[in-house]
């Protein structure tokens, strides 16, 4: 189904082709936001769908992030299957009201009479010195919502495939994706032909610490794995992949392997989703703890533009590993 | 473009008019009984009345087909009423029943029917019209012909996101008709210190559509300006706005004290009300005799009547049904 | 200052005082929002003092809550002290791009040259059979936020004094009005002459377990620290007031007195403000825990009108009650 | 209120032309050095530029004093250069030093500088036309009579903020010009694309203020316009809107691969490049001879020049500071 060869697809390729795909398929679904048509994307993962799909399936919106973000809220109240593109998730907090108080309320409020079929994809994250306004992590917030479905694809499978289990699902689903994913390449398994939007996967089974984290910080933590296995530390890497409702079990399962957690969230520290990872296995898993439940989030600064300033705010690779071996050489 | 400021030459009468007077005395003696109600503490709650504005929905609805939409605000007792949402659904949603039009979840602001097409109650001022946008271009893109009315009032015309969807309707030449209920405040706000440019047609016709405004207290000039809004909407011109001059005779909700408007402008508007005017020229044209307004009135008092015992024989979602209707995966065989 | 007598001083009367004291003292402050004015203030909050100060001080705003926001933070990099009152914390969602991208941002992105001394008022929280689209409690997301301060009064005397100390604070502040307090009634302390924001409160000391709260949870978690007492569980109460920056050394002072936490958040609770409590003291005072942190915070569901699932989905005072005695009969 | 397609007649030549020559060359030969350094990876981030548009930064900045404030967008490298912020502080923001304009901490898209009243780069469209009616209503309510320009692009006229913050500066009389930079387009999406009403002066005046349309690839039509704005802004009548055409030569950023238009339309907007005319036209004139224009020209260069080298001579922020600058109350006794 994709065109890439498996060795070599980046994510750009794998959520273009997940696009794509669900324009094939699903003759009730069509993409809109800002440029997604003329322009090719911002980022562009929408390059070619509207010589393909034309127009009025590939729908460039003019400026108005609230009002195309309403319209497809109601363009899913209408029957049909409205991809909302914004650009990023800081331009979403100009949506946020349609999706807060509209999308996930509308059930709710009608008494189960107004199910909202809409799928909203946005970029997140820092990493390209696109300073203050341009770098944050808010899925964090949207996973808040009751009413909201929320993932974050980490892996390129995800990348492909999170869309269409996107379209299938009757709530409305935010999928947010970290910019820096967008030109990483890996292969794409040519067996899968679709991805769940339920469970937390492990990406690497270890036994003596987990690392819990999602989207743009996985590459990092499985890296970071890579490094303490050199130093004999066998990590285990969960990805949580959905981010509301959080996979609970799989949180309880990975902390009864190894007994101690580092949670890796590129949000800000304070009011983070890693914060609600630490709040679940301090209510599910206490007594399976060997030490108290470590973040590395990013440091609680509007993203600077100066290269050396933003990479010393991030996640690091190293500032993991430090991270880790503090916690796995203190004791129980 | 029609020039933003033409208003629509009050029309003759039609045969609509005995209907037109029924939907105006059904909402007013609905929403009189609700005030009851609500003292009485069995509707609890934001509560926001419609009376003096009646013409405007009963004069905009007359013009739609069932399967034409409406999308309204928190203040869509009439607006709903006028769409066919059964009294008595109405009420017991007031009384938070399972009865209610939305199971007793959404109360007098989220007033929900979507057999009837009606999307009701939105309480974020303004939040309304992205959404009628966009069940337009569900239509739109379906090759449907079916129209959707948006109703806000003159205080939603200052929200930015009004003039997104206008600008986006527009763009799209959506089948959206926006009538603004410029009832000249907006809570305590009067129109001249919401807006610079009060001529609220003017902005609808900035955003490139046709737009004019009329009076909102003549139940047969909205008639008249929602069939020719509908109609050109249906005709795939795209979306066009009204303004309808009208006025709330009661407090903006049920905690406002009125401290921003004197007595004596209320009593002027309320001279200017449309039931009594409709009934008055009715009788005078031999239209209908003084026992068909009785007998009009006390089917209305009969149906009210209905609504509230149904109401009150509602019953209640049980608790351990608290979080239903989050995630429609519930649905799945639920309903 | 205040003319109402000390015992029965409303918390809407002492905002009220708040609010005149500012405009009395500050020349340069003044309160912009809707229906500040001639209506009075949507909660009352403001009446009389547009007769008192005129309509170039208590300023009547048109439903533009992302202009007026943006406006108030703009007049604040002009030299002013604005203080903007929106509505509620739902209708904040639309000016929160404003809140975030600029006021928090300015000070940082221009290298320090952008103080934006504005204060923020906003009503928030549930009980009033509002329903889905205005009883949120976002006060959590604001605290997510580096560069704003958020502070939540839940006593008479926070009510009376904070936006005095806001207005002296050189950053943006937040704060949130839970609407649930305005007609609550209590004296005011008639020889304080002012609070600061930096600092948690414990309302009521106590050695058994430690109840943390703030804003309209206040009250109810008193009152169950009473019935608690009745069955002989000695409870301390926590007010946290400043929401961000968190007061870290009363949490921990807090629960090396009681070594039991349970935190009371009003908001949803995947996400709350909660949640950052749990993680604070995972990080920080696992080993002083003898048992597990316990969150008492809303059902995770769009407000139901229905006055009986309102008051279900809300923290209670029983609920408050029942979660304390398991907790504290739970051995360590 | 002025109709608002009357465009200002080009107007004749002023002794101010070979200061605009200045200004317009200053920001082009930046502009042109940024694409090199850009290139060697000297520069990072989003990078707008500005080149084709620089006879509207020159001729609208041209009319304000020094007190005057500015508000930009993220395509601000011209705004500041014509505010007066020094070449070398921009350049050095740019390379992420202290040096820089806002100490490295902004970048390309968020250049300040408080004492010549730039109020800079937002990077969120229409983000900054709130805060300039902020800065307004400062003056206003303290009785100063400067006056506030923002400037923004005709994509930005599609968010609703825009709109709100047209009418509160109208509704308040406050001291704005706003300058709406029509190129065209915004990032990919044609004007025709992005406004059902594509004459955006009509927008502006729809919100209840003067309103016109001026040739933004005339330098003199740019400063004609500009000084006729910040009069009436100045003068206590309030707000008023100035839509100036332009167009940008180079691609939205420097990651855009321009499918959207064709090279024979970049071309002909080329034919109409600011700079050369109004080069030919003081030669023509004699007002200034083939020596001043290459003079000028060598000045600018190193100007430009002496800007890199303090870049590159800058120092960088240490790490210890990265949360530097997130509380004011850090800056009590800090700088
Ligand atoms: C975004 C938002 N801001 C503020 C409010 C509070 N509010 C409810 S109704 C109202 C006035 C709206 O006036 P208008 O649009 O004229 O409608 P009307 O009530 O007059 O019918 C306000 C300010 C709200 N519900 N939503
Ligand atoms: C709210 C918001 N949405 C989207 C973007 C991404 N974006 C940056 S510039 C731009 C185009 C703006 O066009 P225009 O206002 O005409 O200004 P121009 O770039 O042409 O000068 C877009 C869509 C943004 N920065 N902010
Ligand atoms: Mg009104
Ligand atoms: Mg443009």
């Amino acid at each position: 189904m994709t065109a890439a060869t498996p060795a070599g697809t980046t994510f750009r390729e794998a959520f273009r082709e997940g696009v794509r795909d669900a324009l094939l398929r699903d003759p009730r679904a069509f993409v809109v936001g800002e440029d997604v048509g003329r322009y090719g994307g911002c980022f562009g993962v929408t390059r070619g769908l509207l010589e393909e799909f034309g127009p009025e399936r590939v729908r460039d919106a003019p400026l108005s992030e609230a009002a195309f973000t309403g319209a497809g809220i109601g363009a899913a109240l209408g029957g049909l299957h409205p991809i909302v593109e914004i650009m990023t998730v800081n331009f979403a907090l100009l949506a946020l009201d349609q999706l807060v108080n509209n999308a996930a309320t509308l059930l709710h409020m009608s008494g189960g009479q107004l199910p909202v079929p809409l799928v909203v994809r946005m970029t997140t994250g820092a990493g390209r010195q696109l300073a203050a306004q341009h770098s944050h992590s808010f899925e964090g917030w949207f996973a808040h919502v009751p009413g909201l479905r929320v993932v974050a694809p980490g892996t390129i499978d995800d990348a492909r495939w999170m869309l269409w289990a996107a379209l299938q699902d009757p709530d409305p689903v935010v999928i947010a994706e970290n910019g820096a994913l967008y030109p990483m390449t890996a292969p794409l398994d040519a067996s899968l032909d679709g991805v769940e939007l339920d469970h937390a996967a492990v990406r690497r089974p270890g036994s003596d610490v987990s690392l819990v984290t999602y989207g743009g910080s996985l590459p990092k933590v499985l890296e970071a794995a890579d490094v303490l296995a050199a130093e004999g530390v066998d990590a285990e890497v969960l990805d949580l992949r959905v981010l509301r409702p959080l996979d609970d079990a799989a949180l309880l399962a990975t902390v009864a392997r190894t007994h101690r957690v580092v949670v890796v969230d590129e949000a800000w520290r304070s009011g983070s989703l890693a914060a609600e990872v630490c709040a679940r296995l301090m209510e599910q898993a206490f007594y399976e703890l060997d030490a108290p439940v470590v973040r590395v989030c990013s440091a609680e600064v509007p993203m600077p533009y100066a290269q050396h300033l933003e990479q010393a705010a991030l996640p690091q690779v190293e500032s993991i590993v430090r991270a880790v071996r503090e916690l796995v050489t203190r004791r129980g | 473009m029609s020039t933003p400021t033409a208003r629509a030459p009050a029309p003759g009468p039609t045969a609509e008019d005995p209907g037109l007077l029924r939907t105006m005395t059904l909402i007013r003696r609905f929403e009189e009984r609700c005030v009851e109600l609500y003292s009485a503490a069995r509707i609890r709650g934001f509560m926001h009345l419609y009376i003096g504005e009646e013409a405007v929905a009963a004069g905009v609805s007359a013009a739609l087909r069932p399967d034409d939409a409406v999308v309204s605000t928190y203040r869509e007792h009439g607006h709903a009423l006028a769409k066919g949402v059964p009294a008595r659904a109405v009420m017991a949603e007031m009384f938070g029943r399972v009865e209610g039009c939305s199971r007793g979840r959404g109360g007098s602001m989220h007033l929900f029917d979507v057999a009837r097409r009606f999307y009701g109650g939105n309480a974020i001022v303004a939040g309304g019209l992205p959404i009628a946008v966009g069940l337009a271009l569900a239509d739109s893109m379906a090759g449907r012909d079916r129209v959707t009315v948006c109703f806000f009032g003159d205080g939603a015309v200052a929200e930015g996101v009004c003039h997104e969807s206008l600008n986006l309707a527009a763009l799209w030449r959506l089948p959206v008709v926006f009538a603004c209920e410029n009832n000249r405040y907006a809570m305590g706000t009067a129109l001249e210190r919401s807006h610079a440019q009060t001529d609220l047609a003017v902005r609808g016709a900035a955003s490139g559509m046709p737009a004019w405004a009329c009076d909102g207290m003549d139940v047969r000039a909205c008639a008249e300006s929602g069939r020719r809004a509908v109609a050109h909407a249906r005709s795939g011109a795209g979306p066009c706005f009204v303004e309808l001059r009208t006025y709330r005779f009661r407090a903006h909700s049920m905690y406002d004290p009125e401290l921003y408007r004197t007595k004596a402008e209320v009593e002027e508007w309320r001279r200017r009300d449309p039931l009594p005017a409709l009934a008055a020229d009715l009788l005078a044209r031999g239209t209908l005799t003084a026992d068909d307004v009785e007998r009009l009135g006390a089917d209305v008092e009969a149906e009210v009547d209905e609504a509230v015992a149904f109401a009150e024989a509602g019953t209640l979602e049980p608790v351990a049904d608290l979080t239903r209707f989050v995630s429609a995966r519930d649905l799945r065989g639920a309903r």
